[in-house]
């Protein structure tokens, strides 16, 4: 039979007030099982622990209820107090007479008698309360960081700097993401690939930082702290560790009618390719969609001319498997496609580009050397239009995105202020509905293109855009100015809405991690846990999380590094202990309760049990993993023969708490 | 159809894909059939039956046929039992590569209960297949029609397609428009005092046989709440009107989304309670709250309780919907 | 009058409200210059309650009904349904019908695009 | 006619860990007022309600029985209140159709921040139940001690 210690507390005169604590302690003390009762003014003061402790050693209590504020408050602070005493801290109940008694009856008789009916409730439940340890998992001390953009590159430098090793996992043959094909970046117009080509080196040579280009994520297993990944390192056709990055056979390639995705589709490349200069790993790959070695088995240059015999055309791709305590994921963006778009004849003329093309044509290591030039005829163009919110802010479906991409106000007035800069004898206009400029220097930067540049910004939108005869004629409405502007345009310029990566969806389903009908994974909790997703060990950095420009991906990568380096520092990861338990003797195997489990907790085995006369019977039955299951419950009720049950809030003790209510 | 059955029956125990065969024997009457496993071709010869009283539902037995060792297990399946059938394998209690399934196409089912009340007496036995059934009486012979005898749950059958069987005797069929829910609407439509008198009028005429929870392929825990002690809700006989209510109401919920809607529990129950309205009335609900569902149609569909959307209707709408004069 | 909005919001099915000011409507019509109102300001006299100036006005005549606005809004307000509804409220007050059928014919030249034609008697054969 | 003692229903009430016991102290902290015969038991998540623990009330006496949960969204677990959305739904048509006053059964969802509209629903439940009067037709008569 259990030894129960009953301690009201008066709270000051927030119970005293409308409770008669004597009575109910008195009243109390006459349940069964209770060995000693008592009232005292503040039970979570000092004073009012020790004497919970003290009684604990006098009575040899087993269970301990305190008939005082909610257990929000001091659940914590009565669990410490019993486990220093040496009572298993889940030992403990808390009556809430306070919130849900003493302060909202103002008659002294009821609120007692509910308190007295509170403190039974209570008194029933600890009696079925049984000891519980939280339990512990392991944690792999390694974090995997999925794409290699800025926010990867970032977050992996900060994790490895703590000491951890990272690996980062990049889908195309260089790290560097969307940065790499950035000419300049706003507001400061520091060069992108100066700032971003070092943090490649240090994320290259740093000996915590593991690079694995050309790899895609297969599949992930596991749960926080012990996540088991297989990565595809997809065949490259060349040995990374002989490949010098000389780039040899990217000049000899007979193949070169290959469109360059780097440079968007604006030029060409080979077959084997380096993506740029500065790529990191500078490794060349083969394009195995091009290669006619590969399709065809006719060629073989690109072997016979490499000096290191890094050439290797049986390579297949390659699957790893790999633990992981942490994932951040780091997916990044893409500017939507523009074939809905068709107002804007972006698929009729070549003179009309998305801004990331813009940024292509005005990069020196770009498609036109860093000249400006029409893409159609080669000629400088004269009057450039930007077109702003092309496919964000719309009515979500097939009209573009719901949302702001916040990122293209800026860029545009970049690219505005630097072209008026080099060609000061072009017109450049800007078509917006609202310029959004909220960062630090941002709307100084944009005032200084408007003023010192003179670059025309309209407000109101282009209706469309017709090419003819070499010219591109824009119609588009003056609303300011309340009439119909007809420009004759050399260039178009589209600020394309960004949406997340295709690869962030199945990537999400892989992590259990959810998203948002825009597919940018969702966070935790918006306002106070932007980097965390609602699964536990798995973090979000970057553009993948919600459109953003770089000085905030890398203020949010370093706080997801952070997230990441507070979890692997840890040896164990202590579990709620008020975990769901399934009862193999009674468990049909049915998955029902794998079904409602909102957390992948539970798994199935088949195991033997003794049948009749020596028989073995085969059984499928659930396995509930402690470190991922957060007790809410779900399994409990779909689980039909009751097989499934709660730890701390069991069908049992649930059913006394009612019995005690209702008696 | 019985020949063809037999002869099916027999095959499978020669040809030695199955070392023995779930089928229907005569039992102290002759439309009281019992499940029976045969495993001679003398017995198959002697006993097998097909007829228009083979009501019951071979799917559950498979539940521990299909984890004997020994060769594969022969069952015949009419199309209903086949829903129940791909439920149970939905729910990894068949072990579908140790039975041999034979799809069996089905006429309807007769009740002796309709054969009395359409006024023949001293029947000795009936047979006959097609739209017409020959009854055997004392005196004499007697054709009557089919249609007009069918069970309840024939008379208003969901569906005559097989599914999920290695093999077919007899033609596939379809899934059928039933007006299966109209005595649920009726019910509703009443007035909550008239449903209670109805529903205590029923109810407590129960004994707790089990008979509905022996025979009902949904309800196969390997141990039962209302046998385990520490359930908090065991109860082997209903003392009083709650616990009766109790166990139909529990049972209920934990078949709902999974209840093929065989009608088995109605055909066993021996004090004739309508036991598969309270199932049909969780059915009609989730066709209308939560869109079309029949358990055991197919292997993938998430059952509608372990699974939600997010503008799923409020509870409150029972409020509103209910009739209230 | 503003139950005439109410109206002609009805007739329309079209919610004001999404409009985003960003004009496109306006920059895709083929009659701009002959309207007094622009698309973009259909959408809000009528939010606004300015439907009476709107009904008066030339300007809902000059409208082509040739939707460019209605593929083009990013907030699929569809503007040309909007307009439609105005020339119905005012076709349907007493006497305003103020073309009717018959004089069509005198009125017609060689030049005059087909589209013109199917769309006059569209505005004003209700 | 007139009850001979005021009749003082008895009402348990379910409410979910994160947000509606939270609620309930909020309304608590801002002293509304509401009726003594609620009583509430802390259940992790709504979707830990078993239709057990409400029949097994409704036998020991209680004459309504409410569950109260977060907004559907704001779950902690995510998904939970989802499933107990349908399983309540569920069940409430069912004792309806076994013609239990609907009444008596009831699901509210209360955030955290929601202390006014947990006392407001806590009144509106209490005054629905008394007006109901006690439950005849699914007690438990070897319950009923007194």
């Amino acid at each position: 039979m259990q030894k129960i210690g009953v301690f009201v507390c008066w709270c000051g005169s927030n119970i005293a007030a409308t409770v008669d604590v004597q009575a109910v302690s008195d009243a109390l003390a006459k349940e069964p099982g209770v060995v000693f009762s008592t009232n005292y003014q503040y039970m979570c003061s000092q004073a009012g622990q020790d004497m919970i402790q003290e009684k604990i050693r006098e009575f040899g209590l087993t269970g301990v209820v305190v008939c005082s504020c909610s257990p929000r408050m001091h659940e914590t602070t009565f669990r410490k107090t019993c486990e220093k005493a040496g009572l298993n801290p889940y030992m403990v109940e808390i009556a809430n007479i306070r919130e849900q008694c003493s302060w909202i009856h103002k008659d002294k008789e009821t609120g007692t008698e509910k308190a007295i009916i509170l403190g039974r409730a209570a008194i029933a439940k600890v009696q079925l309360n049984a000891p519980l340890t939280a339990g512990q998992s392991p944690v792999v001390k390694r974090a995997l960081v999925i794409g290699g953009g800025i926010a990867g590159i970032q977050t992996a430098l900060d994790i490895a700097d703590a000491g951890f090793p990272v690996d980062i996992v990049e889908t195309k043959p260089t790290i560097g993401g969307k940065m790499t094909q950035i000419d300049k970046t706003f507001p400061t117009l520091d060069c992108a690939a100066c700032i971003l080509t070092p943090k490649m080196v240090d994320a290259a040579q740093n000996e915590n930082i593991n690079i694995l280009s050309y790899s895609e994520v297969e599949a992930v297993k596991g749960f926080v702290g012990n996540f088991s990944v297989t990565i595809r390192r997809k065949a490259r056709f060349v040995d990374e560790t002989k490949c010098t990055g000389c780039g040899l056979c990217t000049e000899k390639c007979p193949q070169k009618k290959v469109p360059n995705e780097f440079n968007l589709g604006l030029d060409n490349r080979r077959a084997i390719y380096i993506p740029f200069a500065q790529a990191v790993p500078k490794v060349a790959t083969i394009d195995p969609n091009y290669c006619t070695m590969l399709k065809t088995g006719k060629c073989g240059v690109c072997s016979k001319v490499c000096t290191a015999g890094a050439i290797d055309y049986q390579q297949k791709d390659e699957l790893i498997e790999r633990e992981y305590g942490a994932i951040v994921a780091a997916t990044g963006f893409n500017p939507i496609s523009m074939d809905k778009f068709d107002e804007f004849a972006y698929s009729q003329s070549p003179d009309v580009v998305t801004s990331l093309e813009f940024e292509r044509l005005m990069n020196a290591a770009g498609p036109t050397g860093g000249t400006l030039l029409r893409p159609s005829d080669g000629t400088h163009p004269h009057t450039l239009v930007f077109v702003q919110c092309v496919g964000s802010r719309c009515d979500g479906g097939e009209k573009g995105k719901p949302y702001c991409s916040k990122i293209c106000c800026m860029y545009t007035a970049k690219h505005a202020m630097l072209t008026r800069e080099k060609y000061p004898d072009t017109d450049v206009y800007v078509f917006y509905i609202d310029v959004r400029t909220p960062g630090k220097n941002f709307d100084e930067f944009y005032r200084r293109a408007v003023e010192e540049y003179g670059v025309h910004y309209i407000k109101g939108m282009v209706g469309k855009v017709v090419p003819e005869n070499g010219k591109l004629k824009v119609q588009a409405s003056d609303l300011l100015g309340g009439q119909q502007l007809h420009i004759d345009a050399d260039m178009v310029v589209l600020a394309a809405a960004i949406e997340p990566d295709k690869s962030a969806r199945p990537l999400a389903t892989m992590l259990t991690a959810s998203m948002d009908t825009n597919d940018f994974f969702t966070e935790a909790h918006p306002k106070l846990r932007p980097v965390e997703s609602p699964t536990a060990g798995v973090f979000l950095s970057g553009a993948c999380q919600g459109p953003k420009d770089i000085p905030e991906t890398v203020a949010q990568a370093g706080a997801a590094a952070s997230k990441v380096i507070g979890l692997l520092v840890k040896d164990h990861l202590t579990c709620n202990p008020c975990v769901a338990s399934s009862n193999e003797m009674m468990c049909n195997g049915c998955s029902a309760c794998e079904k409602v489990c909102p957390y992948g907790a539970i798994t199935y085995i088949d195991k033997d049990f003794r049948g009749p006369n020596r028989t073995t019977l085969r059984r499928r039955v659930a396995q509930v993993n402690p470190a991922v299951c957060q007790g809410c419950g779900a399994c409990t009720v779909a689980c039909p023969s009751g097989a499934m049950d709660l730890k701390g809030f069991s069908n049992a003790q649930i059913m006394a708490e009612v019995d005690a209510i209702c008696k | 159809m019985q020949e063809r059955v037999k002869a099916k029956a027999i095959e499978l125990l020669e040809s030695g894909v199955c070392d023995r065969v779930l089928g229907w024997k005569a039992g102290e009457f002759f439309y009281d059939v019992t499940p029976a496993v045969f495993t001679s071709r003398e017995e198959i010869e002697k006993e097998f039956v097909f007829g228009p009283f083979c009501g019951a539902n071979m799917s559950k037995y498979l539940i521990a046929e299909s984890r004997k060792e020994g060769k594969k297990v022969g069952a015949f399946l009419k199309p209903c039992d086949t829903y129940s059938f791909q439920q149970l394998q939905k729910e990894h209690r068949i072990w579908r590569e140790n039975v041999y399934a034979v799809g069996v196409q089905c006429e309807g089912m007769c009740d002796i209960e309709a054969l009395k009340a359409a006024g023949i007496k001293g029947i000795l036995g009936a047979e006959g297949s097609g739209d017409t059934l020959t009854v055997h009486t004392l005196y004499g012979d007697k054709s009557v029609e089919r249609k007009a005898v069918l069970a309840e749950r024939c008379a208003c059958c969901k569906s005559k397609k097989l599914l999920g069987c290695d093999e077919i005797v007899g033609e596939q069929g379809e899934e059928l428009e039933s007006a299966r829910f109209e005595q649920v609407a009726k019910l509703e439509a009443m007035t909550p005092d008239e449903r209670f008198a109805f529903w205590r009028g029923e109810l407590s005429r129960c004994i707790r046989c089990n008979a509905c929870r022996n025979v009902c392929p949904a309800c196969s825990c390997e141990k039962c709440v209302f046998d385990n002690p520490n359930s908090g809700i065991e109860n082997k006989a209903a003392s009083n009107s709650f616990e009766e209510n109790l166990f139909h109401i529990i049972r209920a919920f934990h078949v709902a989304g999974r209840c093929t809607d065989c009608g088995e529990c109605s055909r066993v129950c021996p004090q004739h309670i309508p036991l598969h309205l309270l199932n049909r009335k969780f059915i009609k609900d989730i066709n209308e709250l939560y869109g079309e569902y029949q358990a055991g149609a197919d292997m993938d569909t998430r059952p509608p309780l372990m699974n939600f959307q997010m503008d799923d209707p409020e509870p409150s709408v029972v409020h509103e919907r209910g009739s209230d004069q | 009058m503003s139950d005439m909005t109410e109206i002609v919001k009805r007739i329309s099915g079209v919610n004001p409200r999404k409009c985003m000011k960003c004009g496109k409507c306006s920059g895709a019509c083929p009659a701009y210059d002959e309207m007094d109102y622009h698309p973009h300001q259909f959408v809000d006299m009528v939010e606004n309650g300015r439907l009476e100036e709107l009904m008066n006005s030339r300007g809902i005549y000059m409208c082509l009904s040739c939707f460019a606005c209605l593929e083009r809004c990013p907030r699929s307000v569809e503007p040309s349904k909007l307009i439609e509804a105005v020339r119905l409220a005012v076709v349907r007050q007493q006497g305003k019908n103020h073309l009717n059928p018959e004089q069509i014919p005198e009125l017609l030249d060689e030049e005059l695009p087909q589209q013109a034609i199917t769309s006059a008697f569209r505005k004003y054969r209700k | 006619m007139q009850v001979k003692e005021e009749f003082k229903p008895t009402i348990v009430a379910f409410c979910c860990n994160w947000c509606s016991y939270a609620g309930a102290d909020l309304s608590g902290t801002n002293r509304l007022q509401y009726p003594a015969n609620v009583k509430i038991i802390r259940i992790p998540c709504s979707c830990r309600l078993n239709p057990m623990f409400i029949l097994r009330a409704f036998q020991r006496g209680a004459d309504g029985v409410i569950l109260c949960g977060c907004h559907p969204g704001d779950c902690h677990y995510t998904t939970g209140n989802y499933y107990a959305r349908r399983r309540m739904t569920l069940l409430f048509s069912m004792l309806d159709y076994l013609g239990i006053e609907r009444e008596r059964t009831r699901v509210e969802w209360v955030s955290a921040a929601e202390g006014a509209k947990f006392a407001a629903t806590m009144n509106d439940f209490v005054e629905t139940v008394t007006k109901l009067g006690e439950n005849k037709r699914l007690e438990d008569l070897r319950c009923k001690s007194e």
